[in-house]
């Protein structure tokens, strides 16, 4: 058991998979020597040199072919894309190939890669280094989008997308990369991609989240349960798509009340599909509108205004008191 | 040195049979008389399967697809320089050489009314299924191509085929640079047809050759008369040759032309004049390698009536059992979604058979 | 007033604009000399000349980033994408400057500018040639995207998309491209982007739709008044974002029913945040759950089972029917 | 003819000021004394202000920022050869032809402190924004390039800068191309400082130089000194008459070397030897300016010195006015998110300052 922050725990989950299997390689700007701009890759270009920790051109579109290309080859390639804001250069290749091989060659033909690329807000970066657009992928059929929240869940949910036979698009809080650590079991965990995470049990309402905000959502309900006294029930996505429906309709009614709090941006992220879901099996016990909170409809601000306009802890309290007293 | 020189950087161009079909000794890439008649064979099978896929399609029985007419040398002759086991990467101006591959001539059909079990290539797991994304097939051969590396996978290449157009996109670019760098067993066949659509190569671009967008790269790189079969086959052996060798990807030009629509879609008396089309009917590549054969006394109208009859009644017979009458399954795209069980996904085939069965029986 | 299809109609727009404005230009392969591969840009050559109808090489990125370039130029670009399947190759290009350079620049540099993109299924094309996601484009902040349904509205709202001072992604729905006619009045039109329209005014249930869907969604329910006599609400979304959320509200409050008919997948399709809208500002008026029906979670099959998959006259009916019966 | 050769392709390599300040009379560009030290006052301008903010970043009073260090003669010695008219289109390692355009020195620090306030450019209109997303900006010199051509602006061209690392991406091809077909009169500037992060030339490319990529769009291509002002200078003079001329576009590699961190985030010592940053440490852009126009007796250490105090005092002045205290609009972004007015934006913006209240009274 070893106490790990998030880039340590995928890491480990790498260096894991990588001493397992043969054919798993890492591959990325800057991902080989350096170890990472994150140093998420770090010690895999010592340990298995530069041909499984591969440092490539930049050149994001040849990063996704390429791997498509090895993946059909028999290879499990983890491509990382640096940023996430430099990740719309690859839905050309995820979209056209990555996605649709499966299909269009009727099983012959499959591609299980990873794609790891670190999202979201909160470390004083440059434009482009700040957003939270999982709708891109999550909309994009045939691939599975996975959000961990923790180090635990980091290690064990990227063990999963690796011997996972499809397209895996990892996307990694990076503002929680360092912000704490957890114990992480020296046995193997492999967690199962599409299933959400109660985390806990509830009964006055329903608070989904992912990523990092989870973590600041986690936040906020110790406060409310400590000062109110509510019973609310937590749940983690983990997986954007395909979306646990099951565990989020179960909850809410269960709680008839729920909100999600996510980065993204309002319009088609992926709370509304979430509220989609609720609307097809458990609008009959919605006592309250769902409410969701995130990024409004605009660019992600730079640094000096982006806290902001990321969800804070007070805005989270206050809109499950809202739904509360709604 | 203030001033000093970079380069010179020069390519070669070269045709091994001429359009009257002579062929140059010097450059004679000595392929045996059974090999030559079976790259002819392979030309002759192209072209017949072409033009009764184009008579289908004209008749409504075949969706929008393709026509490959006159540039069959480039495919057939790259594929003659590759074995089962090298990887076949292809767009889809590829009917000859595919066929070569043992894809069987139904798929096509089946592609071309819609179904996606024309891609099964069951009887050649290392073609890949055609591209329509311009250009996006190329970083996938260039994957291949490491894994080949990584897998030290003895004499196994890649070839990778697309058009003039193509190589405007940027993963071509993309591509070509990962492949120099990372010295992969790829071959990089541009079947230059003269136009993309109705794009004529100037509008294209402005240099002068394709093949010298291979210096960028530091890439050997060759162009040649596409629509001399043997031109092609000796290039592309080369290439596969330096790839098995390890020494890295390689650029070929193959210079044909696109003699009848880009698709069955396209009008091209829109844009382009018929003495351009005249010309080059002159390089047809059947034609001067049937030439070469009879000079070289290999073959003779009673053989080629043989063959073409042959080959028709295969090609019938393949039309035959393709319009056999069969079901296809209706929610088939529901098995191939994903590698794993989906509670999302069997929801929705659910519903997709439900509003299916009523569908079909108005309901 | 002449009687034109949506094709005919778009290419009136584009030649009313041109006379009008010298800026305006139209760009992308195969629009010059061909006049397009569906003949949008028909007669634009020959007009103009080859510098206002550019054939462009064969990219796609370029096509995006060279657009934007022109326009913070001083011209109007209205690009073509030939098929909205080679778009994603343009997000890049897209989320990073078009949908930004205002906001990054504070405005001194702007970006006005069109893309058009046939999109969506039924013409027994090849594969790639049959998606609609708008989603993609809807996400992107600080883009307008625009989905005409009928050859009238499809000049108007082409024209005011021309005029916009932003960008606009403007997906034409190929199935309906010369499927009918309508009446164009001579005079000027010019389409507000961001509105929907109610089609049909009625109090028994809300139905929305857009583009080709609409078209067969308005089919549909001609039957059902008929043969029922419901009163139905015809909503044309027109605008996917920024969404109308007044106008579906406002509706959805005096019915108490809708259903949706995208051709979009179900994940974070647009009705997504239709029924997210809803929940923000109509729930408790809500009397059945709201019915999105669209095209599942797959790859597109490829045409010979397309129509099995786009929603029917029947399933549309169906839905309505089982909405107000819930 | 079956055999013949494509090319040759030649290009050249030029240095004008060599690392000791000697100028080679024959390639002499034959700026003024005032344009020399006009050029040098930028150089060492973009040194200090790099400088400054490296040391605010260090003290925490700046976010992570680009370091410019060393690579002050590509941009500077560029944008000499520009007018204001002219379009600067750059990415993030530009800081002295940045300053030289024209812009604040307040402007790094409030783009570097997070604050799109930044970019307001005003005071040089035709400077674009510095781009992140690398490549991304090279297409928009193009569509500029063609915006210039569409107006008949007279003696108008564009510049556009990028690194090495940036030719890899599909965006640099792509541009190339679309400028050469268009031939717009645009020039591009590729800044090669070996490096892209940790991932040295080596593995972004086979190619021994970046000046041939050019020959793949028949562009006119030259490869020089990138510590070479005057080098930099000259290319770009030709580069940009020819522009005018309505010859097309140029490329332009300036070799330098990136002396310092890729960003404040970056540790150097994780992948690269410290001598070979000593050995490029004696080909420093400014120190051999220096000595040339100490050579040509119109600068000595009194002037230097002078210099130096008075760009000094210029930043301080930027950085105390930039450090007051100053209110940031806080909706700020709903204002630019459209052009016109949006019910939903509205909606959100009031949502926002109703939150923001909330939080900032911890209520
Ligand atoms: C990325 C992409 N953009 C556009 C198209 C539409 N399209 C299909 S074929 C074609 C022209 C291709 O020209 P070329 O590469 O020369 O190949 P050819 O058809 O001549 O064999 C175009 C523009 C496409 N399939 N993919
Ligand atoms: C499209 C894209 N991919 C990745 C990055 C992350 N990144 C920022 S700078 C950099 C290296 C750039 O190298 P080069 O083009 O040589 O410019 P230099 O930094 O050396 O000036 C990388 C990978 C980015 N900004 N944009
Ligand atoms: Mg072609
Ligand atoms: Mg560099």
């Amino acid at each position: 058991m070893a106490k790990l922050n998030m880039i340590q725990a995928i890491n480990r989950a790498l260096h894991e998979e990588m001493a397992k299997d043969d054919s798993v390689l890492v591959m990325g700007q800057d991902v080989g020597v350096n170890g990472g701009v994150f140093r998420a890759t770090d010690g895999l270009y010592k340990e298995y040199g530069e041909d499984r920790s591969i440092d490539t051109p930049l050149a994001e579109s040849a990063i996704m072919g390429t791997a498509i290309g090895m993946a059909i080859g028999g290879l499990k390639p983890v491509a990382e894309i640096q940023f996430s804001g430099f990740a719309y250069l690859i839905m050309g290749q995820l979209e056209a190939n990555a996605a649709r091989m499966r299909t269009r060659s009727r099983g012959a033909l499959t591609v299980p890669l990873v794609v790891r690329m670190p999202y979201g807000g909160g470390i004083r970066a440059l434009e482009h280094h700040s957003e939270s657009k999982e709708t891109y992928f999550a909309h994009t059929q045939g691939v599975k989008t996975v959000i961990p929240s923790s180090p635990r869940a980091a290690r064990s949910l990227l063990i999963g997308a690796i011997r996972d036979p499809d397209p895996v698009i990892f996307m990694e809080p990076k503002f929680i990369y360092r912000a704490f650590r957890e114990d992480v079991p020296d046995e193997e965990e492999v967690g199962e991609l599409g299933k959400a995470r109660i985390l806990q049990e509830g009964n006055d309402i329903t608070v989904i989240s992912w990523g990092a905000m989870l973590y600041r959502t986690r936040k906020a309900i110790e406060t409310l349960k400590e000062e109110k006294g509510y019973s609310i029930e937590l749940i983690d996505l983990q997986t954007i798509a395909p979306m646990d429906a099951t565990t989020i309709a179960e909850s809410v009614k269960k709680t008839g009340r729920c909100v999600v709090i996510q980065e993204a941006q309002k319009t088609l992220g992926p709370a509304s599909e979430i509220i989609a879901i609720i609307n097809d099996k458990a609008l009959m016990y919605l006592e309250a509108p769902v409410k969701r909170i995130g990024m409004y409809d605009l660019v992600m601000p730079y640094f000096h205004r982006e806290n902001w306009y990321i969800p804070s802890d007070g805005r989270i309290r206050r809109a499950i008191e809202e739904t509360l007293d709604f | 040195m203030p001033v000093s020189t970079i380069g010179p950087f020069k390519l070669e161009y070269f045709q091994v049979l001429n359009e009257k079909g002579e062929i140059d000794k010097k450059l004679d890439p000595g392929l045996s008389n059974e090999e030559l008649l079976k790259l002819y064979r392979a030309m002759v099978l192209g072209r017949e399967t072409d033009e009764r896929l184009l008579k289908l399609q004209r008749q409504g029985r075949l969706g929008t697809l393709p026509v490959c007419f006159g540039q069959e040398a480039a495919s057939a002759g790259a594929v003659m320089a590759m074995k089962d086991s090298d990887w076949f990467v292809g767009a889809y101006r590829e009917l000859s050489g595919r066929l070569m591959r043992g894809e069987s001539i139904e798929n096509p059909m089946l592609i071309y009314n819609g179904l996606e079990e024309g891609n099964m290539i069951k009887t050649s797991p290392r073609t890949l299924p055609i591209a329509i994304v311009l250009a996006s097939q190329i970083p996938q051969a260039v994957g291949l191509g490491y894994s080949i590396k990584m897998k030290q996978e003895k004499d196994t290449a890649v070839v990778t085929f697309f058009g003039d157009g193509s190589t405007s996109e940027g993963d071509f670019h993309e591509a070509m640079n990962f492949a120099s760098v990372w010295k992969v067993p790829v071959v990089f066949l541009c079947q230059n047809n003269s136009w993309a659509i109705s794009t004529p190569l100037k509008k294209q671009m402005a240099s002068e050759t394709i093949a010298q967008k291979a210096i960028a790269y530091n890439m050997p790189s060759v162009q040649v008369d596409g629509n001399d079969a043997l031109a092609v086959y000796k290039a592309t052996r080369e290439a596969i040759d330096r790839a098995y060798a390890g020494e890295g990807p390689s650029f070929i030009e193959a210079v044909t032309y696109r003699m009848n629509v880009h698709t069955t879609a396209d009008d091209p008396t829109k844009y382009r004049k018929d003495d351009e089309v005249a010309m080059w009917a002159e390089k047809d590549p059947i034609t001067r390698f049937r030439a070469y054969l009879g000079k070289k006394k290999i073959w003779n109208d009673e053989k080629e009536d043989a063959l073409r009859k042959e080959i028709r009644d295969e090609i019938a017979a393949a039309v035959k059992n393709y319009e056999e009458p069969r079901q296809y399954k209706p929610d088939a795209p529901f098995d191939f979604i994903y590698g794993t069980e989906v509670e999302a996904i069997e929801e929705q085939r659910a519903e997709f058979l439900e509003n299916f069965k009523k569908d079909v029986t108005n309901g």
